[in-house]
């Protein structure tokens, strides 16, 4: 056993640092490590000097202009780039319908779409949940019925992540209605600047739009949009679960938010000393950093697992869980943190180039409404209670 | 031993009651939370109105109430609406004028339950935290009264009020009991100088600097002042852990609803034994917190160790209790406890955020244990 | 609202006050404090003193002799009892049985039984699991077949508490399977001298023998022990539980384990001062205290609205959990303020007249005994599991 | 990066995995636990002959092991059996002599690997609690060498050693770091009282007495001990916390395999959701627990500051994952979980008092605050 990179991951890694060091745009990792708002342009911004080094689609084959990283190294990318305070590459496109397609697109749909991906001309979002099919997706309701050569799409897809940006959207749409839920999706490819559709914002509790409704009123999308076949779309969708392990534990995100924790707990001042000296509050995060630091071996396992094909299924699960519990406890103890400067929320400070003084610490405005907004995530994705279903089914139990 | 309301503040929380559900639906608290001071001065003037204000003051200052049940029961209610009013502002900053003010000073409070003058509390400061006997702002003697100067911040409604209650330190170190004072500052007086801010729930905070402010020797209230604070505060704390204990009842009971009709795989989720389980230790808690709430409100006018630590449990099992009900009631709702429009998660920030005023949960387990090993 | 005892009320107190500083016997008291095992004859001894008084039946009615105090009264009692360290009062006869027998007993049976529990002649115990029937109580196997004047009894129960010092024990038995599980349940008396009955001792984990499994074999059981109608016996048990509310929070037990607590606190050092000033510990100690103080009231509250009818039957489930959580908190944090103390233990030590000089402090010999013996709280009577799911019936889900 | 087991350990594993599964059922080890010395020679000496002692010492000192992962790999099958034998105690002791000894005192440790030699580490005193430099017993220099007195509680099978490594303290105040010494006594000396005792989980422990106990100069190890006796209790920690995941595992499956058999009205009670995420919740905390593992297996061999902290990051965690492991599957098993008869109490029990061996998850987690501060 080795606990430490070996030389050649330690020369990635050292590749890595100096990329970032010389590409990433100071103002945008400014805004990243100030939780300010990044607009469209900042992510389309990156993504392409992601893509000049070839690295934006880190898990993609060579052959599709990836840079088929293997878990550890895709690993490395992620904890140096949430050092570094870069955006995390928008994975709608690159991460969740590319290897779809790779796996059961036509030679076509990747010869059109994945170039198109790489170079940003397409904004992909995901239409998976329904208002009345979030952890419970096999009972969507959204139909496409065949009329000659295009599908007619209707019904309402919702908590479409920056959907509000996209050009294109990948569907699970219910193309029969016998059998099991499962066996009547498809995977379906819509352009959003087809008629009939409408993107309608879903404020968060903290008074962000990243979430949208989208309502599709007899959409007609042609039959070429159909990835694989008719009727088989679950099994495309499941493929995805399976297919990516890396992050699931956001892992980099945690240790950036630890690292964010620990100035605060430094700078907060408690009967004069530094917060981070008060023995409960020491306590709550030294906790926290014991548990990350058992979570990132964790995680190196899990990968070395993968690579190997060793993994189980329940380790996405466990990752999930679990690095979700510490990154929703490290905002909680940031906020809590903050004492009396939590309350204070000024929205538009949020933006770059607000030029207002900050009332408070300079660090203290987003805490509060990221410790809220973070909420999602043992709700996205998977619920944590779905996911505990999921460990406890493949236990036998 | 007995622990039923009296006739006179059963009418009280009827009352309160009705108002909250008559008058006061979520859209209309948002539209009150966005204006430009934070609230609405019609709806404030509708509580002086019902005696509302009233209830928070004792006789002999032209209230009718004043106790600690008084304060449970009135804001229980308020919680139960998530009021924006600065009814916990007035309560404090009131409280510190009944309890160490001259029969003259006491006057100005006939205005404020009559709703025509706010109070507000300027005490605590960029780095105390939640210290009570920090205050760094200096008071100086001059010939005519004193001289202010000092930073106060996240002073609850601080922006809308039409009097100031200022701590300033005329001795002693910036965390010493002895040495505190307080003053009543115009906020228009020179060298006042206020930024109005929201608040992540839905409220208003004011950051106040103090260049140098002239004061008459007149506006002094009382002499040493931390007993005053720690009494008012003590007040303050038995009446947001009211509002919390009410906005914990809607929390949880918006949640139950949603258990009985949101389905899942074709089940209830209220099905789900694990939810239910939740369900059940969120109810548990509850009644916790509201057996802390009668014993801090019955001892609210004991000897200061009864009251201090029955003050102090109370809001360390507020803490604990309301960053459960916040979390959990969210995360039963799933997605839809996320988003604005619902109701639900505006109690939850609210409960959260009530950990935040008058000391968290880890400042007060301290002073528990303080007080108990004394 | 008035938290303070009335006058009366404390009156009351200052009454057993009185009495336990006058007639507990400072032997019995001595081993309660020191956590020593009890004799048979310490229990019975202190029921005799008690009944001297009136006081050993303390809800019955008068003319049963009892002491016919309202639930108030009671919890009084049960406080000062336990600050004295007074023994608990042996609850199957008292406290069990005799509810059952005024209720739905006949006048003979209530005649001749009663006096003889007041009196300690008889020693009862419960015969309510079975090896499969623990909260599943209704699926119970134990038959009792007519046969003329008798009924045959064949079947096990287990977790007989106290059963080997026990000459009567009340069991719940099949008496028909037919309907509901439930209906075909019947309550007999049966005398532990019958033939065919045997008792074998369950050993805890903590090696201590307070339960006990029984076996009958072809068991011959007068007809008239029967209680109230065959087949009715689910329900009486079932009286029970909504009967006896009194007591289910532990209130006295959780104080008295408390102030142990805090003495050994006090006496432990680490790093040469009191444990229990450590800032992580004294806040584990404070964040008990904070939640009794509160199930303090809680119960009060409960006894009020019990007396006044206004009780919820969740009540008492939630008395239940939130009770044991306490009392299992308090072992917890005894046995953690003991440091490497907590290892040691002599269980000869339990009985009184060990004379061997402890090793290590006076009072750590019992103390993880007693975390681990606790467990039990949050199984026996009702597992907490069970209590929640009552909880959240009653509540409509 | 690379977490598989070396061939050699595998070998190990193995090996120590097919000797407790054949050789040391519960019955077994509650007759070697209920034993005078608690213990059984006879299997002491397999385990010297299948070379698990060896295992734990390096090649220098007539060992095949003794790093970090050796430990672990033999410690984790011995949690397994809930192994009474004092592996843990001659460890400790004898890593202190292989760290600290001359030349001549380690060739003690080639008896202590042929099993003919056992020893203890009597260190800890009434007062000491978890604190590692808390040492009153004095070594008051004599013209042959030393006089020691003082008492040592809680050592771990110091009532069966051959040998005693006592620590004793040359000068310096009773917490210092500085001023320790090492001393090997024999059990028999003139002044030496021992009195043996068995624990809760079904170990043995010595309360020792010194009374002005003379040695000999050559007897003691090395000088200043205090880095010595930390660094060996650094691979006690690695160790214990190995048997701790053994023990979480062995009570994990019994569980599993109890929720999927027993039937509740009518159910199989592994149905029952509640149980079923309670049950994954203990899964990802003992990853977790896996994980610490190896961090601080893999740094036992690293400088001070790295080895510490992993070492007491790992001790926290599987302080609070054992205690979650024993209250969880004692109570998912109900009233057979807490039966002498049945294994899993006994699994339970070890875990608990594995909290209270080289510092609990308080003091562990206040030497990682130390160590993160430094």
């Amino acid at each position: 056993m080795d606990l430490n990179y070996n030389d050649e991951e330690l020369a990635f890694r050292d590749e890595v640092r100096a990329f970032l060091k010389d590409k990433l745009p100071a103002r945008i990792a400014d805004k990243v490590k100030k939780q300010q708002r990044l607009t469209k342009e900042d992510m389309v911004e990156w993504h392409a000097i992601l893509n000049d080094r070839g690295w934006l689609a880190s898990a993609w084959p060579k052959e599709y202009g990836g840079a088929a990283w293997d878990a550890v190294q895709r690993n490395i990318f992620e904890e140096e780039a949430c050092r570094a305070g870069a955006p995390r590459v928008v994975p709608f496109g690159i991460g969740m319908l590319a290897p779809v397609l790779m796996a059961f697109g036509s030679s076509e749909q990747c010869d059109h779409y994945l170039p198109r991906i790489l170079d940003g001309t397409d904004w992909w979002c995901q239409g998976y949940s329904e208002p009345g099919a979030g952890s419970d997706l096999a009972s969507l309701k959204t139909t496409a019925v065949r009329e000659g050569d295009h599908y007619i799409v209707n019904g309402q897809k919702t908590w479409t992540t920056l959907g509000q940006h996209a050009d294109w959207i990948f569907c699970l749409v219910r193309t029969s209605n016998e059998g099991k839920p499962q066996q009547g999706i498809s995977f379906l490819l819509i352009d959003m600047a087809t008629p009939g559709i409408e993107v309608r914002p879903i404020i968060l509790l903290d008074g962000e739009h990243e979430v949208n409704e989208i309502f599709f009123d007899d959409v007609k999308v042609p039959v070429e949009n159909l990835v694989g076949e008719e009727n088989k779309g679950w099994t495309y969708a499941k493929y995805l679960l399976t297919h990516e392990r890396t992050g699931t534990a956001g892992i980099g995100f945690s240790t950036e938010g630890l690292a964010q924790l620990k100035r605060i707990a430094k700078a907060q001042k408690k009967r004069g000393r530094p917060l981070a000296e008060d023995p409960l509050f020491a306590a709550r995060m030294a906790k926290i950093e014991i548990d990350l630091a058992a979570l990132r071996t964790t995680n190196l396992r899990v990968l070395q697992d993968a690579m190997s094909g060793a993994a189980s299924p329940a380790d996405s699960s466990m990752m999930k869980v679990k690095g979700t519990v510490i990154r929703q406890a490290i905002n909680d103890l940031a906020r809590r943190a903050l004492g009396p400067h939590a309350l204070p929320f000024v929205s538009e400070a949020l933006d770059a180039g607000y030029n207002e003084p900050p009332i408070g610490p300079d660090y203290a405005n987003p805490v509060a409404a990221d410790y809220f907004n973070n909420r999602k995530l043992s709700i996205f994705a998977g619920s944590n209670e779905i996911q505990k279903n999921i460990i406890s089914k493949l236990n036998g139990l | 031993m007995d622990f039923s309301l009296t006739d006179d503040r059963r009418m009280l929380a009827d009352m309160a009651t009705r108002f909250v559900r008559e008058k006061y639906d979520i859209e209309s608290r948002h539209k009150f939370a966005a204006s430009d001071e934070g609230f609405s001065r019609e709806i404030w003037g509708e509580f002086a109105e019902l005696g509302l204000i009233g209830a928070l003051f004792g006789e002999d200052v032209g209230g009718f109430g004043g106790t600690g049940f008084d304060l449970a029961v009135v804001f229980e209610e308020l919680g139960k609406g998530l009021v924006v009013e600065p009814m916990l502002a007035n309560l404090v900053a009131g409280k510190l004028v009944e309890l160490a003010g001259s029969a003259e000073q006491k006057m100005l409070l006939e205005k404020v339950i009559g709703g025509e003058t706010l109070l507000a509390f300027a005490h605590s400061e960029p780095e105390s935290h939640y210290d009570l006997a920090h205050v760094a702002t200096g008071a100086e003697k001059t010939e005519k009264g004193w001289r202010l100067t000092g930073h106060k911040s996240a002073v609850l409604n601080g922006d809308s009020a039409d009097l100031l209650v200022v701590s300033a330190r005329v001795s002693g170190d910036v965390a010493d009991e002895e040495g505190i004072a307080l003053f009543l500052v115009n906020p228009h007086a020179k060298g006042v100088a206020i930024r109005g801010c929201p608040t992540v729930d839905g409220g208003r905070v004011g950051d106040i600097a103090l260049n140098g402010v002239e004061v008459s020797t007149h506006v002094r209230l009382g002499e040493e002042a931390f007993a005053t604070i720690e009494q008012a505060f003590a007040a303050g704390i038995v009446a947001v852990s009211a509002e919390a204990l009410g906005a914990m009842q809607v929390a949880t009971e918006m949640t139950l609803e949603y258990l009985k009709t949101r389905k899942q795989f074709g089940v209830i989720i209220g099905r789900f034994q694990v939810l239910q389980h939740r369900y059940a230790e969120m109810l548990i808690e509850i009644e916790q917190a509201r057996s802390s709430l009668i014993n801090a409100a019955g001892h609210l006018e004991s000897g200061r160790e009864l009251r201090e630590w029955n003050v102090s449990a109370l809001k360390n099992l507020v803490g604990r209790v309301g960053h459960l009900v916040a979390e959990e009631t969210i995360q039963m709702h799933g997605g839809i406890g996320m988003t604005w429009e619902y109701a639900l998660p505006h109690y939850a920030k609210r409960l959260t955020m009530i950990d935040h005023q008058f000391g968290d949960e880890d400042h007060h387990i301290e002073r528990v244990i303080a007080l108990s090993a004394g």
